[in-house]
């Protein structure tokens, strides 16, 4: 059995809840052992870094700092998330490549009777365990329902083959990792020139236009080159594409419908799992169509409700008091 | 003059780049700290620990290295044999007490005038921070424990059975 | 600083040059940053998605650092819209780190108070602060409060999307909390410290 | 008759093996008894030190002294010795380079006196350390004062000749008794003062029957890790760290020969400054890597470089000792 | 016995006495050296100068000095002076030490009173040393006047041609059919455009015809032993499975052969050849070469069609590799260069995008005798395009990939963009990052093509690719990048993108180089002896590198490096004999215990296992006087001339002063 250590990160818990499901559901065919780091924290994504050195990089390195204490007989920390990946794993590369950040970080460790050594583990995302370890002989084993007829673009986004600090990927431009899984799950795999390049990242928050331009462009040469459905292993990725695809039609007076799942998810199916268990359906761009052309129904899921009537607008967390916090903590 | 301390420290050159380098440095006339006295060697592959050794037991305070780049030996790849002696020398001197930061390995190639003369002074100031070395004393022989003033060992009252 | 002298002004010289900045931003980056080696080639402007909404390409950003336009660098809006793609950053024949300057210099710009829009240090100030007080990021209140602040007319439009996301599961409505926030605070408290010190 | 000349032995800090190698001479021990008259040796026979201070100076022809200088005790015997002498050799490893006994300069003297009497050997509640000296009704008491280091013979006093080997090969203490015959019969020269005798003029590969190449290591590996270990070929190939290209000849490579790697008791080779050193520079001749992690990955199996290139040596080394144990006062 | 040692203290003007007292220096010296053998020493203004070397040879004749020590500057400057000056006066020059007190000391340092000190250290340090040095003899040895040169491209040619018109034999091997090289493949050469073939062919030709060449082709160095003067190497002449003697050249065979190759080497992958092959019309020598892995005969047994038509029965299916022993007293090493594999850069697409071209493609589709007879044309084999790309840098500059300048690129895409507009009128883009025309004639052959409305943007290129965002990229290949001159990234659709590749070491340098003994850069070209004064030497006498094998050049300076190269060698052969500086490593044949620790550290092969006495040996000609194996012998049986343990051991006591006397210390 084949054991490591996951740091699921905090979008797998909500927006990307079908890449856990999906996760969990192919673990046991092909006998995957996952532990969760004890009470990891968020990795700050891209903005802590923006906002303060040290403390961002003690934020990460607590989760590593964890995951060193947690002896479960691997020191593989997987991510599947890729910005969570690119975090932990600059993390440890940055805190080698200059010793004064590892003595500090370690310094704020410290605080919390924490320390981490750089270099002692191995940070990986999820698809490199699945084709560098599992090995694609054993996933293409392990498929009962090839995928055969789903034209499907390979989207790998860009943190992931990218800066590769331990030179885990075929190639920085065009890495074939996740044409060939998929291949061996029997899609029909369409080269797709666009494969890293960007989903916008957090434009979509603080910049929707640029976002939508980058959006357009990847749903465009998707579209263009006649893929049903764009497949991707990253929760940042699946959701720009998928939550804001109606908004970059309307900005740009497209009709493009382009749905884009996880390829755990195409890896349950072809398992032979229900669409159900594997979070399908959940997505806002309907994969029903496209996943019709290999016989696979999806379930319907609940459509949008109603507007609410008074116009108030989604609801609102009360804004964060320290005080309540402290009650809160005492209970 | 101040107090502070100055170190004895011995250099080794090769012939090539790193002899070559501290001409570069001289002919530049870049300043560097006084205390490296160098020996120029032929290769940094022909040090021999025991020139390390003596040098620590004749009273250096510290000794540093210093050969071609990797990669660029004159002898194609006798300065990674000496990497090598150095790694493992470093490991023994551990052993015996010797900070292994006292042997330093530099590599400077024959335009790097500015980094050996860098290296130098750095050199210095981290043997300076550590201070001297005193072996050299220590040579003089050692002397029986004191009878009257028992060290740690011989402290305690020895209790006699009545 | 020198006195700005007459001629100075007169000949329109209206700042210092500030021989320090470079060296200043490449000290604060992580990693060893190499912004001293960029020859000004052009790959990282040319490889930037995103390069045709910037102020300055990174490139030319860099050439500003090296003549010291401080305020002019600080105030860009390039380092904001970086999507940290790291396209430059594997591409670029002098190994700079690109992507870390562009978390530099929203820092110091941050610190300095200059930028032109606050939209984008403002969402990194929410999820920092969401993420102090809770350990993990909440999308939900991340997303729904910068847009109210920033993007009000756009929210109508979003709501779909939104009430999609809560309907289909995809987003909590409350957030989560790490069990020992105490111990992620104290590190964090600490860590806060030893960045001013440094 | 004429009188026999004078022969002693005397043991200072070692184990006693290098007397049980006298004695394992068999016949030839009685050559010696025929050949000499042997006036102090106290394991083989009763005698006092003031016999000895009572003898004239340079009246006992040979002494074999085997042990490093220890103790106060030591230092007068050493000294004694050579004043009563006229050929003082320094008797195997102890005596010759410190040997075991001198591992001990690796800790400073409280620290070996506290492992010796308040550790899991030694029941000691009350923390009782022995005193050099004590005032009995009788009077006062002394027993040895320990020096801060154990010194070779030669570091005390003028030694004629070397006899190293732990213990020396009984073989070559033999031929060593077999040559002073000679020369007491006037049928031999003595060798130059200084030299080391019994021994062969190289290292121990001269004599091993390993078959060899040129040796890339990738890994250091201890003996006991490996299995099997080919009997026919050198065991440093093997990356066993074996002592045996810096260490003198002469005990016919008896350990490797054996399936054991030598561990170096006969001492360096002629002319040689440091031993250690040797052994450095040539397990890291061996080493198959370029980077510096590679080659210290490499070395992380020797786990304890300095015992395993002084082990016999330390005392008897450029630097002598650990930096702590000459610091004490 | 006792040395008396004269000890020199150089002023050097005020260079030294301006920091150091060297009055002081040379009276410490006189009074507390005096019990180690100083019986004189003295101070000069300057010790180089004819009084001063007189100086010590006077003393040397009237005090019976037995060594001298000169402190005054490097002894890469002056030690020579001082040796010839002892010699001179009958001392041998090896008792002679340098001290360096001026680059080492008062160059370096401001405290007078320090500087004077260490520099008493530094002399009592040569003092001491000095006592241990022995008297050394030159080693002299006769040089054989046979050449090897390795690889038959322009710079090879041009020093085996330059050697053999001297009259004297050289051996030119070369790995592939015929000699010519990458030029041979080039159409037209920059900046004067000649005709590649014109100019090479009759160079060529020479070569192949010339009484004092033995030409080796299909051939390969395999081993090399010996030292200069006396180099005796092993050449492979792999089977060709054509009987040389017999064959006429007629080309029958490659006619009649049935099985088609795509030529990866000469075509560069774009067009193809027979199993059996010329690689060239050209070729020298003409004989073909029978592609063994390709040959029906040699994969399925039966074929033979070229047997059975060549009209002199020259083919041998039955030849085998033969091994060639020649003895010669010089190499010249002309190995070239590999074209950086521009699949590497995936930005650009190369492997990926049909329509991207490396330089030695575009090199044939523009040569008239390449696959296309010269049509520049798309992948396709019949577009034209309207528009091309180049991009210059692919592959250098780029810590990425190779570090350095390939020197030859910038001119290479000038000359590709006249090309391509003389002979398509597409419009032409070139993208680079510095536009390095820096020699005679190249800039004007710049203007020549800014001229022609060649555009330039200044910017290295971002990506190459195929996925369209607008529509007027639909179909094309686009070139996005930052026009760095306009501060703006630019997407700009061609037909043709043509990579300037640069030039790399040989993927089998390293090997070449420990075979003959000789190192390589951290880049992996040859490193020569002096990057300015002596470019062509190596560190290892008799080995000499010319052309792209030292690094990038163009055909020029290859030709130079040639011909100078050639002038190192008549050099040597017409001194006949070489003196060998005597620092050397000797083994002591009774303490060696044939550990074999040695045999693996020397990369000059110069320690050798004697089977029969079990010990190693080391030969005194080809050892290099590094030292390595006299600091690794664990039995301490090695020892070195020159710099011996003792001298070494002395020279740290001298520093540490240990050498005063006890009173002193």
């Amino acid at each position: 059995m084949n054991k490591y250590l996951l740091y699921p990160g905090c979008s797998m818990e909500s927006s990307a809840k079908a890449y856990m499901e999906s996760l969990n559901a192919i673990v046991e065919p092909l006998d995957l052992h996952f532990d969760e780091i004890e009470d990891w924290n968020c990795c700050g994504a891209t903005e802590y870094l923006g906002i303060n050195l040290i403390p961002a990089y003690s934020l990460i390195a607590r989760n590593l700092a964890l995951a060193s204490k947690q002896k479960n007989g691997t020191r593989t920390v997987v991510a599947p998330c890729s910005a969570c990946y690119l975090n932990l794993a600059k993390a440890d590369h940055y805190m080698q490549e200059r010793p004064s950040l590892g003595v500090k970080v370690n310094e704020a460790l410290a605080a919390g009777d924490l320390q981490y050594k750089a270099g002692t583990l191995d940070v990986r995302h999820l698809i490199d365990i699945l084709v560098y370890d599992v090995g694609l002989e054993k996933i293409r084993d392990a498929v009962v329902r090839p995928l055969t007829g789903l034209k499907v673009v390979p989207y790998m986004g860009c943190m992931l083959p990218r800066p590769d600090y331990q030179h885990r990927w075929s190639d920085h431009e065009h890495p074939t990792e996740l044409d060939d899984l998929l291949r061996a799950l029997g899609a029909d795999v369409i080269d797709y020139p666009l494969t890293t390049s960007c989903c916008g990242g957090h434009m979509t928050q603080i910049g929707p236009e640029t976002a939508f331009e980058l959006i357009r462009r990847l749903v465009s040469d998707a579209d263009g080159r006649g893929a049903q459905m764009m497949v991707t292993v990253c929760p940042m990725c699946q959701m720009n594409i998928d939550a804001y695809q109606n908004e970059t039609n309307h900005f740009f007076g497209t009709e493009y419908h382009m749905p884009i799942l996880f390829f755990t998810q195409l890896m349950g199916l072809a398992f032979g799992r229900d669409p159900k268990e594997l979070g399908i359906g959940v997505e806002l761009v309907s994969s029903r169509n496209a996943l019709a052309n290999i016989g696979v129904e999806v379930p319907v899921t609940q459509e949008p409700a109603a507007p609410r009537k008074k116009d108030e607008g989604l609801p609102m967390p009360r804004r964060w008091n320290k005080r309540e916090a402290q009650k809160e903590a005492v209970k | 003059m101040t107090d502070q301390f100055e170190p004895t420290i011995i250099g080794f050159t090769c012939n090539w780049c790193s002899y070559r380098a501290s001409d570069l440095a001289g002919t530049a006339r870049m300043k560097y700290a006084p205390n490296v006295k160098l020996i120029r060697l032929m290769c940094s592959g022909r040090l021999d620990p025991t020139f390390v050794l003596r040098a620590l037991s004749s009273g250096a305070d510290g000794v540093m290295i210093t050969g071609c780049h990797p990669g660029e030996c004159h002898y194609i790849e006798q300065n990674y044999k000496a990497l090598r002696r150095f790694l493992l020398l470093r490991r023994v001197l551990n052993g015996l007490g010797i900070e292994p930061e006292r042997v330093k390995l530099v590599w400077a190639s024959a335009a790097e005038g500015a980094r050996f003369a860098a290296e130098t002074t750095a050199f210095v100031e981290e043997i300076r921070k550590l201070g001297p070395l005193n072996w050299g004393k220590a040579d003089d022989g050692p002397q029986a424990t004191d009878h009257d003033q028992p060290s740690f060992a011989h402290g305690k009252e020895m209790e006699v059975p009545a | 600083m020198p006195q700005m002298t007459d001629e100075r002004v007169r000949a329109g010289l209206t700042h210092e040059e500030d021989l320090s900045l470079l060296h200043e931003v490449s000290m604060k980056t992580a990693g060893v940053s190499r912004l001293e080696m960029c020859i000004q080639c052009g790959t990282c402007g040319g490889s930037c998605p995103v390069a045709k909404d910037m102020d300055h390409t990174p490139r030319m950003l860099f050439a500003m650092l090296r003549a010291g336009m401080r305020e002019e660098v600080l105030r860009s809006n390039t380092q904001w819209l970086c999507v940290s793609c790291y396209h430059c950053v594997v591409r670029c024949p002098q190994e700079v780190h690109i992507a870390d300057v562009m978390y530099t210099l929203k820092g110091m710009a941050i610190k300095a108070k200059l930028y032109a829009n606050s939209t984008a240090p403002d969402f990194s100030q929410t999820f920092v602060d969401m993420v102090e007080s809770y350990g993990r990021s909440f999308e939900m209140g991340l997303a729904s409060r910068h847009y109210l602040k920033h993007f009000p007319l756009r929210l109508p439009g979003m709501m779909p999307m939104g009430l999609g996301m809560i309907t289909k599961g995809r987003m909590a409505l409350t957030p989560k909390r790490i069990k020992h926030m105490d111990q992620l605070t104290k590190i964090l408290n600490r860590a806060k410290q030893l960045e001013m010190t440094s | 008759m004429t009188a026999k000349p004078k022969f002693a032995m005397y043991w200072a800090a070692s184990c006693g093996g290098c007397e049980i190698a006298v004695l394992n001479t068999h016949e030839k021990i009685l050559d010696v008894d025929a050949n000499f008259d042997v006036v102090f040796w106290p394991v083989a026979m009763d005698a006092k030190y003031k016999d000895v201070e009572a003898m004239e100076d340079g009246s006992i022809l040979l002494t074999l002294f085997n042990g490093g200088i220890r103790n106060d005790e030591n230092e007068h015997l050493a000294k004694l010795l050579r004043q009563k002498s006229k050929l003082l050799v320094a008797f195997g490893s102890c005596a010759c380079e410190g040997c075991i006994p001198g591992l001990a300069n690796l800790s400073p003297v409280g620290e070996i006196v506290h492992t010796a009497y308040n550790t899991i050997t030694t029941d000691n509640p009350n923390e009782i350390y022995p005193r050099t000296s004590y005032d009995v009704p009788e009077g006062e008491l002394h027993i040895p004062t320990l020096a801060k280091v154990l010194r070779p013979l030669e570091q005390v006093v003028d030694v004629d000749y070397f006899m190293p080997g732990c213990p020396p090969e009984s073989h070559q203490i033999a031929a060593v008794i077999d040559l002073v015959i000679k020369v007491v019969k006037g049928e031999a020269e003595l060798p130059p003062k200084g030299s080391v005798i019994g021994v062969g003029d190289s290292t121990v590969c001269d004599e091993c029957p390993r078959a060899r190449n040129v040796k890339m290591i990738k890994e250091f590996k201890r003996i006991q890790d490996i299995a099997p270990v080919d009997s026919e070929l050198c065991l440093l190939e093997q990356g066993i760290p074996c002592n045996g290209p810096a260490t003198r000849s002469g005990c016919n490579a008896r350990c490797p020969g054996a399936g054991a790697q030598c561990i170096g008791c006969y001492g360096p080779a002629e002319g040689v400054m440091d031993y250690g050193a040797r052994l450095i520079t040539a397990f890291s001749s061996v080493i198959d890597a370029t980077t510096p992690e590679e080659i210290d990955h490499i070395l992380d199996g020797i786990p304890d470089p300095t015992g395993q290139v002084y082990r016999f040596n330390l005392a008897g080394s450029l630097l002598k000792a650990n930096r702590e144990a000459w610091k004490v006062k | 016995m006792t040395e008396k040692i004269g000890v020199y203290v150089c002023h050097c003007g005020s260079n030294i006495a301006g920091v150091v007292d060297v009055v002081d220096v040379a009276n410490w010296a006189a009074e507390k050296l005096g019990h180690q053998g100083v019986v004189i020493a003295r101070d000069y203004k300057f010790m180089c100068s004819s009084l001063g070397q007189e100086l010590i040879e006077k003393d040397i004749k009237e005090l019976g000095l037995t060594r001298v020590v000169v402190a005054a500057c490097s002894p890469h400057l002056h030690e020579k002076t001082f040796r010839t000056a002892a010699k001179n006066a009958g001392l041998n020059p090896y008792l002679v030490e340098l001290a360096s007190i001026r680059e080492q000391v008062s160059w370096v340092h401001t405290d007078k009173a320090v500087a004077t000190a260490k520099s008493k250290a530094v002399v009592s340090g040569a003092v001491s040393r000095v006592i241990e040095n022995r008297a050394l003899d030159e080693i002299k040895v006769p040089i054989n006047p046979n050449t090897l040169v390795v690889g038959g491209g322009i710079a090879g040619i041009q020093s085996a041609l330059e050697i053999a018109n001297a009259g004297f034999h050289v051996y030119l091997v070369e790995r592939e059919p015929s000699i010519g090289g990458h030029m041979a493949q080039f159409d037209k050469t920059f900046p004067t455009l000649d005709c590649s073939a014109c100019i090479l062919t009759p160079r060529m030709v020479e070569a192949g015809t010339h009484p004092n060449i033995t030409l080796l082709t299909w051939s390969e160095v395999v081993n090399v032993a010996g030292y200069v003067g006396n180099f005796n190497v092993t050449i492979k002449k792999k089977a060709r499975f054509i009987n040389e003697e017999l064959c006429t050249g007629c080309g029958i065979c490659q006619e009649k052969c049935p099985k088609k190759v795509i030529d990866d080497v000469y075509e560069a992958g774009l067009g193809y050849r027979k199993a059996v092959y010329t690689p060239f019309a050209q070729a020298v020598p003409n004989f073909p070469v029978m592609d063994k892995e390709n040959c029906t005969y040699f994969e399925k047994g039966t074929c033979k069609a070229c047997e059975k038509f060549c009209p002199t029965n020259a083919i041998d299916f039955n030849q085998q590799d033969e091994l060639i022993n020649i003895d010669v007293g010089n190499i010249v090493l002309a190995t070239g260069y590999d074209l950086f594999d521009a699949r590497r850069v995936s930005n650009y697409g190369y492997g990926r995008l049909p329509n991207v071209f490396t330089s030695l493609e575009f090199e044939r589709l523009s040569n008239a005798a390449g696959p296309t007879s010269g049509n520049i044309v798309l992948r396709d084999g019949k577009t034209t395009p309207k528009s091309v790309g180049i991009i210059h840098c692919v592959g250098s500059r780029d810590r990425n990939f190779n570090n350095y300048c390939s020197v030859i690129c910038c001119m290479q895409g000038l000359k590709f963009a006249h090309l391509v507009h003389e002979r398509t009128g597409a419009t032409v883009y070139n993208f680079y990052i510095d536009m390095r025309t820096a020699y005679k004639a190249y800039d004007e052959f710049y203007q020549r093509v800014l001229e022609e409305g060649t555009l330039f943007v200044r910017g290295k290129v971002a990506e190459v690719t195929d996925a369209a965002r607008y529509s007027n990229e639909r179909g094309k290949l686009i070139i996005q990048t930052e026009d760095t001159l306009a501060g703006k990234q630019r997407r700009i659709p061609v037909d043709m993108v043509i990579l300037s590749s640069g030039l790399q070491p040989r993927k089998d340098a390293k090997e070449v180089g420990k075979l003959f003994g000789i190192s390589c850069s951290m880049d992996g070209w040859f490193t020569e002896k002096h990057p300015k004064l002596d470019p062509v030497s190596t560190m290892t006498e008799g080995i000499y590198i010319v052309g792209c094998a030292q690094g990038p050049k163009d055909i020029p300076s290859s030709v130079a490096q040639g011909a100078a190269a050639s002038a190192r060698v008549l050099d040597k052969i017409l001194q006949k004999e070489v003196a060998l500086e005597p620092i050397k490593a000797t083994v002591d044949q009774a303490k060696c215990s044939g550990c074999k620790i040695c045999n693996g550290l020397c990369p000059f092969n110069a320690i050798a296992f004697i089977e029969d006495d079990k010990i190693s040996y080391i030969n005194p000609a080809l050892c290099q006087g590094c030292g390595t194996c006299v600091a690794a012998c664990p039995a301490g049986a090695i020892s070195g001339t020159g710099f011996s343990n003792e001298q070494i051991i002395a020279q740290i006591d001298g520093l540490l002063l240990r050498n005063l006397e006890p009173a002193e210390a």
